[in-house]
């Protein structure tokens, strides 16, 4: 079998802070404008793609990340296994959007790595590299922005109050890793 | 730095956009057609306005759509954002 | 004698806390909560440095950060070593050392004192006029001038301390935490504003804390009484956030702050360690409030530099704050009613007041009446004309004003002992954060002030800083201000009764008149830079009349002090000499930062490890564990080269060229851009971004790509494959795929909207490994057996999606090395196990892992370009003998029109072709130039080799250029032109190994 | 005549107390009418007034200043000089000025401290090396002295450089031009300025150019804040509002204005005496005679007149100085500045005539500027004069944004393989 390997070397935790690795997590990019790709994603998938910017959407098995107008993350809430990359949802999308000329589904489950941080200090930690003003946000459960932490692009999701989902390009990851460690060592 | 006005997004730092130059020159649908120093004028004359100056900018590190922004270059006082395609906001 | 000048107790003061320090190697004590300032003027050390210029000995003047003399360097010959830290700022902890600078051999006696002997000769921009003769000799004046002139010593070691940097958004920004700041902290974040108020001091409160004068009065309170009560509720508001030593640096537009948090430089070394040493804060705030006070002005008369003139304030503070006596023997100069003030505070203290001379011819109030019931002696319209003392002032002359205030009544001069001139000129606001903000100034001819007059962004300036000085004033229009600003109907502070003497009077003398002719004298304006009234005048006499141009000249207000005490009266003596109004003449520019602001907490965590990301492909565990070299590819980290023992660069990549050719070598190829390209209109898309062709390109084929610039200029290439009808994958080059990515979904944006297109980066999904060499299809039959592999099913440039242990994976059949070979991109978290099964089943054939160097090698034998390194963003793809991939009848693509206009199609332009040496062991060197003719001068080049190589397989060099004409000259001779030796050359194909394609379908 | 500076002038004035010195300029009301008028009363434009005057002969000229002389990009420059430029029509412009600015002080009797400390580019990956080599092998062909230096010599020639391989982006090597410096950017305005004064060349301080007025295809005169000046020739040296003045003549240029910073340090003693640049991890430091270290920042990606700049550009250019410097550290930034440069597609300059007859543009230098000054300043005078390009200058035509025969100095485009 081939080994799943992530860029992620291991998890810490300090007193007011846990980074955590998620995985794996498949992730897909679906694009689409018209209305036809919305009700027929909507059809697919039983749940409702955020139109509102900055929000997010959550059923049972799947949440869906606004990341713009006709752009969207759709994650599965649960991990799966490291022994296949092959999805139904992902499949079915094709089937139902790519192939009836909707819209796009692209596989970006590698192409993110997701950090779950959580903890009294999330924004504390986020406040020493990331120019966006999380006072908002820190309180509206579902939030989803896309910024910038430590000149590196990333998107963050809350998930619960303190309790963030982080996405970041797997290249950088190790790279964010080390300083999201570095800088909750001194919070 | 610039608090800028996502037209998709709302309100964030410049940090997370570029700028794009100046708006509303629309690339020449039928480049063939024009003499060397039409094509010139698209390709590299510019207003570079001092004062109020339409311009692009690309919302880089968030949703990357480009809009068109309003901005007195005199001061880097933002006027008005607005998407593509849109008409500009009267000012 | 060392004397004990600590006069009074303070509750500022910890005497229960000792600490001991050195100054220019000799032990001191302070206590906890002085500053250097405050312990070494207990300790009745005035002399503290010398000037920039002069070399004069100078001591302390003020108790804050517009310090221009007393500036040292601390912990001199280490690595936490600091220059020009001002004594008034610094805290003092255990082991704290300073030393004077700018002296040699020591503050008490400096060789370069013999300056001031010399000065006739150093007026205001003297170097401009001399060090011309011998013309070559200005390096060597210059390298004198250099060392004497500086400060303090840069650090030599890598700094230890570490900084960081915190974002804060916030509703309401207060700077300044004196009674106005306060006042609007409350006032905000009782108002459910989220609020920070920041102060550049380790306690808030301002001067009102100290204030103890009995005509001074709120609510029949002592107003520091009151203040004290407020500071204390303060502390209990939520939405309320106190930073101390806190010192905004910076205002820029919408209203974005940068502040210097200091947290670790007032603690005991032993403390200090691993901690933060000091935070940029970026401050991004809904509303600013300025209460950033007011700086007192000095007065600018004949040699009033000396060690022991201070600013009134200044000895108010050191008595009332620090209970320092700065003198034993204390006269007050002054042109207002705050002198009085002091000195009544002095005289409270049993500090003795020797007398008070006053410019005003009279003033009567509260203040002047109970200084002379004290029994001080005042000196009415009396001017200092003199200053005498070397290393510390002992004496002054006075001499009555006339009324005019530019002369004197009389010859009288009356010589007075002291050891401590106090001195005030009257009150500046602190406007600089103002106007930094951009902010418009008005002059308050009353005073003499500028006053904040136009606000740029949403923020107010109250208290002091807008010219309010009097406490009735500061609260009154503070509470205004503050209603108006904040939108609110009330305050606690609407109802206050305060007390305060009225009918205060200054009176404003910008340079006091002398004895003496104005050249004999010292009157000093800039002390740090020891710019004079003289230097001033002599500016505007030698027509420079603009205040920038003055400033410039004389170097008035550029010191480390950025002139915050003598500014203005440069502008009053330059309106003065000018006959105009101060108000005409303007301002100069105050720029950021307020106070000089350290490099590293510009920085933060930026350093070392964090200064740009490292970007690592999927295998790269796999390149370190097997001993790869690096090189930087933008922000990744590429394999270069992974040398066996011994071997070095050029033994590595011999024999991994020779092992990719003739048996299998393998690539990390992860860091090349992958866009994923969908929508029905994909394939136009694709007409128009690239040169070629796209419409026809079958699906599961893969096709080679150029992309230009619309200047006609190569930007990108790679290879494209159609997945499905409206799929497509597209690799762009490693260092361009974000620019190419933006660039694209820019046209799709604002040109072609009508597109239905979707681009999404896919990069860091795949890791890619590409096998090639002849057995590189037997070990892609042992990776993925049931794929047909035989050129009819799987030929060169396609591609073919396969399952590798039940993970889905695509192969594409392309070659940048001209051999057989497959690149298998699979998802990013399998890559290292890809990699090292494809080792596996590579081992009976001696696979070959390869880096980047035998990449480049490989290609160049097939004459394949890099974009970047044989282009340069002047070469059009005709230029790169590449007509082929340039359609003709396609209507129009991105950079088309520009390959017809008239330069561009010249036939002369630099074309890429190939060259061998006529000594085929001599490799050229790649950025060498390439001449026909090398006797004249200047030598004409006719282009430059981009790449070159010892091919192993050809055994012999080859290289790549660019040369104009090239194309029409193969089998020219040409000269590459080294320093020392010409080396000879002949211009053939660029094309130099297989130019059939055999090997491609070996 | 005025009297000439020199030590023995210095020693006399003393005596007086200074008070007998000249003005170095005087402040004229504009004439009705001039036989050319620059605008632009910074060190280009001075220098061009002064060559008009000494080679041309041409002395009934002006010079109209909208602010301050040398108050723009003038006094706002990192003051490096240097001519290593790597295409032929560069290297000649450059090299011209280097070899002007190599006399300048006593060719105008002020000092403008020229000091030829040497210039060295750091080379921080693969591509920069060819590059740096491209450009040194061109240099030394075109007469112009440059030589490649390994790591190891980058570190001996200054010392206080972390050549360390294990840094970001390592030190690979650099080049180094010995003739390249410093000056001191106020004095070449001021000193320009005396000279041209000399000779009888106006210079109109607080006079700004409202219009421009043309007769058909000919310039008739310029409207001005102090009245209109009529004159057959007008050359505008406006660095960085350049498209505005273009504008009043009813042109367009090819060129974008875009915020410039640096700043500087608080002085110290010597700690690195030459100038050092890198493109890699964008920062150039040199340290000036007073001692504070100059540091030049990037240009940001907007349009803007606001000479000012965004922070993350100053932050960005001190996290590559301590990089590059780490015990630069615990030094403090004194003063930090903007200025607005105009630059051209090709990072090259404008000094052209236009296709109105008798405006000439000098314009598009971009953030590189201050060395060429009395280069500059010569050919646009030649240029004015003779209606005509010097061959120095006949290749920063404005004819080549159309023709495509561009200087392309922004070299090799981003790395890629």
């Amino acid at each position: 079998m081939l080994n799943y390997k992530t860029s992620i070397k291991g998890d810490v935790t300090y007193s007011d802070l846990e980074i955590k690795e998620i995985k794996p997590i498949m992730k897909l990019i679906i694009r689409g404008k018209t209305k036809d790709f919305i009700t027929a994603i909507g059809k697919n998938l039983n749940m409702i793609l955020p139109i509102e910017a900055n929000t997010s959407t959550a059923g049972e098995a799947l949440t869906a990340l606004w990341l713009s107008p006709d752009e969207w993350m759709l994650i599965l809430n649960k991990t799966i296994s490291e022994e296949t990359n092959t999805y139904e949802v992902e499949d079915n999308l094709i089937k139902d959007i790519s192939k009836t000329k909707l819209g796009a589904i692209t596989d970006v489950s590698d192409q993110f790595v997701m950090l779950n941080i959580k903890g009294s200090k999330v924004f504390d930690l986020f406040a020493t590299g990331s120019p966006f003003n999380f006072n908002e946000f820190k309180n509206k459960k579902g939030s989803v922005i896309q910024t910038i932490l430590s000149h590196i692009d990333v998107i963050i999701h809350l998930t619960e109050i303190n309790n963030v989902n982080l996405f970041v390009r797997r290249s950088f990851s190790e790279h964010l890793h080390s300083w999201l460690n570095d800088s909750a060592s001194r919070l | 730095m610039f608090l800028i006005t996502c037209p998709f997004c709302g309100e964030r730092e410049q940090s997370e956009f570029k700028a794009g130059g100046e708006a509303h020159i629309e690339r020449p649908k039928q480049p063939t057609e024009l003499s060397d120093d039409e094509w010139a004028e698209y390709l590299f004359m510019r207003k570079n306005i001092k004062g109020v100056q339409f311009e692009r900018w690309n919302h880089a590190h968030g949703c990357r759509k480009w809009f068109n922004m309003i901005r007195d270059t005199s001061n880097d006082t933002i006027k008005a954002v607005y998407k593509m395609g849109e008409k500009p906001p009267v000012k | 004698m060392l004397k004990n000048l600590r006069v009074t107790t303070s509750k500022y003061i910890d005497k229960t806390s000792r600490v001991s320090f050195k100054f220019n190697g000799k032990a001191y004590f302070g206590y906890k909560g002085d500053t250097l300032a405050s312990a070494l003027l207990a300790n009745d050390v005035h002399l503290v440095g010398r000037s920039f210029k002069y070399h004069r000995p100078r001591g302390i003047m003020t108790s804050g950060s517009e310090e221009p003399n007393a500036i040292v360097q601390v912990n001199n010959n280490t690595a936490l070593t600091e220059p020009n830290v001002r004594a008034t700022e610094l805290e003092i902890y255990h082991g704290l050392e300073a030393t004077s600078q700018n002296c040699w051999p020591s503050v008490n006696f400096d060789i370069g004192g013999i300056n001031n002997f010399l000065s006739p000769l150093l007026p205001a921009g003297f170097y401009y006029k001399t060090f011309m003769w011998p013309a070559n000799f200005w390096e060597k004046y210059e390298y004198v001038i250099r060392h004497s002139a500086g400060l303090g010593k840069s650090p030599t070691e890598p700094d230890p301390d570490i900084y960081d940097h915190k974002y804060i958004h916030c509703d309401v920004l207060v700077i300044g935490a004196g009674i106005s700041g306060i006042m609007a902290a409350k006032t905000a974040a009782k108002n459910n504003l989220k609020t920070l108020l920041l102060d550049e001091k380790n306690e808030i409160g301002g001067s009102t804390i100290f204030q103890n004068s009995k005509h001074v009065k709120i609510n029949d309170q002592n107003s520091s009484t009151w203040l004290e009560n407020e500071i204390k509720e303060l502390r209990n508001i939520e939405n309320l956030e106190i930073k101390t030593r806190t010192s905004v640096a910076a205002y820029h537009g919408y209203n974005y702050l940068l502040a210097r948090e200091n947290l670790t430089d007032h603690l005991p070394k032993n403390e200090k360690n691993k901690k933060i040493r000091q935070r940029l804060l970026k401050i991004r705030a809904k509303k600013v409030i300025v209460a950033t006070g007011s700086l007192e002005r000095p007065l600018v008369f004949n040699n009033n530099d000396r060690p022991g003139i201070m600013l009134s304030s200044a000895v108010k503070k050191y008595a009332d704050y620090y209970g320092v006596a700065t003198g034993q023997k204390n006269i007050f100069f002054t042109n207002n009613d705050t002198a009085y003030e002091s000195a009544i505070s002095l005289n409270k203290k049993g500090i003795k007041v020797e007398a008070i001379i006053d410019i005003r011819e009279q003033s009567n109030t509260a203040f002047t009446k109970e200084a002379e019931d004290l029994g001080i002696k005042v000196y009415r319209s009396y001017t200092v004309v003199n200053t005498e003392g070397y290393k510390k002032i002992n004496k002054i002359t006075i001499m009555e004003l006339s009324s005019n205030g530019q002369s004197f009544a009389n010859q009288e001069k009356i010589e007075l002992d002291c050891d401590c001139l106090a001195i005030t000129g009257g009150w500046t606001p602190a406007v600089h954060l103002f106007t930094q903000s951009g902010g418009k100034l008005k002059f308050r001819e009353k005073d003499q002030v500028f006053i904040p007059d136009l606000y740029p962004s949403d923020q107010i300036s109250i208290g002091s800083s807008n010219g309010d000085f009097e406490l009735d004033d500061i609260i009154k229009n503070s509470t205004k201000s503050l209603k108006e600003f904040l939108n609110i109907k009330e305050t606690e502070f609407d109802n206050l009764e305060i007390n305060c003497p009225k009918d205060k009077e200054i009176r404003n003398i910008w340079l006091l008149p002398s004895d003496k002719v104005l050249g004999k004298t010292k009157p000093f304006v800039d002390y740090q830079n020891d710019a004079t009234a003289k230097d001033i005048k002599l500016a505007l006499r030698e027509g420079f009349k603009s205040i920038e141009h003055v400033k410039r000249y004389t170097t008035t207000g550029m010191g480390t002090d950025q002139g915050k005490l003598g500014n203005m009266h440069a502008l009053g003596i330059i309106a003065d000499t000018a006959g105009i109004k101060v108000g005409e003449l303007g301002t100069t520019t105050f720029r950021p930062p307020y106070t000089p602001l350290t490099f590293g907490t510009m920085v933060g965590r930026n350093v070392g490890e964090y200064f740009d990301a490292f970007r690592r492909t999927p295998m790269n565990d796999w390149h370190i564990e097997n001993k790869a070299e690096f090189e930087n590819v933008g922000q990744w980290k590429r394999a270069w080269y992974y040398p066996k023992k011994d071997e070095t660069m050029h033994d590595a990549v011999q024999r991994e060229s020779k092992a990719a050719r003739y048996s299998a070598g393998i690539l990390d190829a992860s860091t090349l851009g992958k866009i994923d390209i969908q929508g029905t209109d994909s394939s136009e898309f694709l007409n128009r971004v690239y040169t070629n062709a796209w419409s026809k390109l079958a699906i599961g084929k893969c096709r080679y790509g150029l992309m230009l610039n619309e200047d006609g200029m190569v930007y990108d290439d790679g290879v494209t494959t159609r997945l499905d009808e409206n799929h497509y994958i597209m690799t762009t080059t490693t260092g361009g795929a974000a620019n190419v990515l933006s660039k694209l979904e820019d046209y799709l944006q604002t040109e072609w909207p009508e597109l239905d297109v979707y681009l999404s980066s896919v990069t860091d999904h795949y890791a890619t490994a590409s096998v090639c060499g002849p057995n590189s299809k037997k070990i892609l039959n042992k990776i993925i057996p049931d794929l047909d592999l035989s050129d009819e099913s799987f030929p060169h440039m396609s591609f073919k999606n396969a399952k590798i242990d039940n993970i889905k994976c695509r192969v594409m059949r392309i070659s940048f090395t001209g051999e057989h070979s497959y690149e298998i991109n699979v998802q990013a978290n399998f890559g290292k196990s890809i990699w090292e099964k494809c080792m596996d089943a590579g081992q009976e054939f001696k696979i070959t892992p390869y880096g980047t160097e035998t990449m480049h090698l490989l290609r160049a034998e097939k004459g394949f370009i890099i974009v970047g390194q044989d282009t340069d963003g002047t070469m059009t793809p005709i230029d790169l003998q590449m007509d082929w991939i340039v359609s003709k009848k396609k209507y129009d693509f991105i950079g088309k029109r520009s390959l017809y206009r008239s330069d561009t199609m010249k036939e002369d332009r630099k074309q890429l072709v190939g060259l061998i040496t006529d000594n085929p062991s001599e490799v050229l060197e790649e950025g060498a130039q390439i001449v026909a003719n090398t006797n004249a001068t200047p030598v004409a080049m006719l282009g430059h080799v981009t790449s070159s190589y010892y091919s192993p397989n050809l055994n012999k060099s080859i290289a790549l250029a660019v040369v104009r004409g090239g194309k029409n000259m193969m089998g020219q001779k040409l000269i590459i032109a080294m320093e020392n030796k010409n080396i000879n050359v002949t211009i053939v194909d660029p094309v130099f190994f297989d130019k059939e394609n055999v090997r491609l379908n070996a | 005549m005025k009297n000439r500076y020199s030590i023995f002038s210095l020693i006399k004035n003393a005596f007086s107390y200074h008070e007998n010195w000249q003005k170095a300029w005087k402040d004229p009301t504009p004439k009705k009418e001039y036989d050319a008028v620059i605008i632009g009363g910074g060190g280009h434009g001075l220098a061009t007034a002064y060559y008009l005057a000494k080679k041309h002969n041409m002395t009934n000229i002006a010079v109209v200043e909208k602010g301050w002389i040398g108050g723009g990009n003038t006094g706002r420059n990192t003051t490096i000089i240097r001519s290593n430029y790597l295409w032929d029509a560069s290297a000649g412009l450059y090299d011209h000025a280097l070899k002007l600015w190599e006399g300048l002080s006593q060719e105008i009797n002020y000092n403008v401290m020229f000091s030829q400390r040497g210039v060295m580019n750091l080379a921080h990956n693969l591509q920069d090396i060819r590059d740096l080599k491209r450009r040194t092998h061109a240099n030394r062909l075109n007469g112009i002295d440059a030589v490649y230096l390994s790591t190891e010599e980058v570190k001996k020639f200054c010392p206080i450089i972390n050549t360390s391989p294990n840094i970001r982006y390592p030190v690979l090597g650099g080049t180094l031009q010995r003739r390249a410096g410093t000056a001191r950017h106020d004095a070449v305005a001021w000193g320009y300025a005396r000279g041209a004064d000399e000779m009888g060349v106006d210079i109109i301080q607080n006079c700004e150019v409202k219009g421009i007025k043309r007769n058909g295809d000919e310039v008739e005169g310029i409207e001005t804040t102090k009245g209109f000046i009529k004159t057959k020739k007008v050359g505008v040296v406006a660095a960085g509002h350049s498209s505005v003045l273009a504008n009043m003549a009813g042109l367009r240029l090819p060129l974008e204005s875009k915020p410039l910073q640096a700043l500087v340090s608080e002085p110290v003693k010597p700690i690195i005496d030459t100038v050092v640049m890198s493109n890699a991890v964008h920062a150039y430091v040199s340290q000036s005679d007073k001692g504070e270290l100059v540091i030049g920042a990037g240009t940001d990606d907007y349009i803007s007149y606001s000479q000012k700049g965004s922070h993350d550009i100053v932050e960005g250019t001190l996290n590559a100085i301590l990089e590059l410097y780490p015990i630069f550290s615990r030094m403090r930034m004194l003063r930090q500045w903007g200025g607005i440069v105009d630059i051209c597609p090709d990072a090259s300059p404008i000094i052209s005539k236009t296709n109105v007859k008798g405006l000439y543009f000098n314009c598009g230098w971009g953030t590189g500027g201050f060395k060429a000054t009395p280069g500059s300043g010569d050919l646009f005078a030649h240029t004015i004069a003779n209606d005509e390009p010097h061959k120095l200058n006949a290749a920063f035509n404005l004819n080549r944004f159309i023709s495509g025969d561009l200087v392309d100095e922004h070299g090799a485009a981003a790395v890629a393989h």
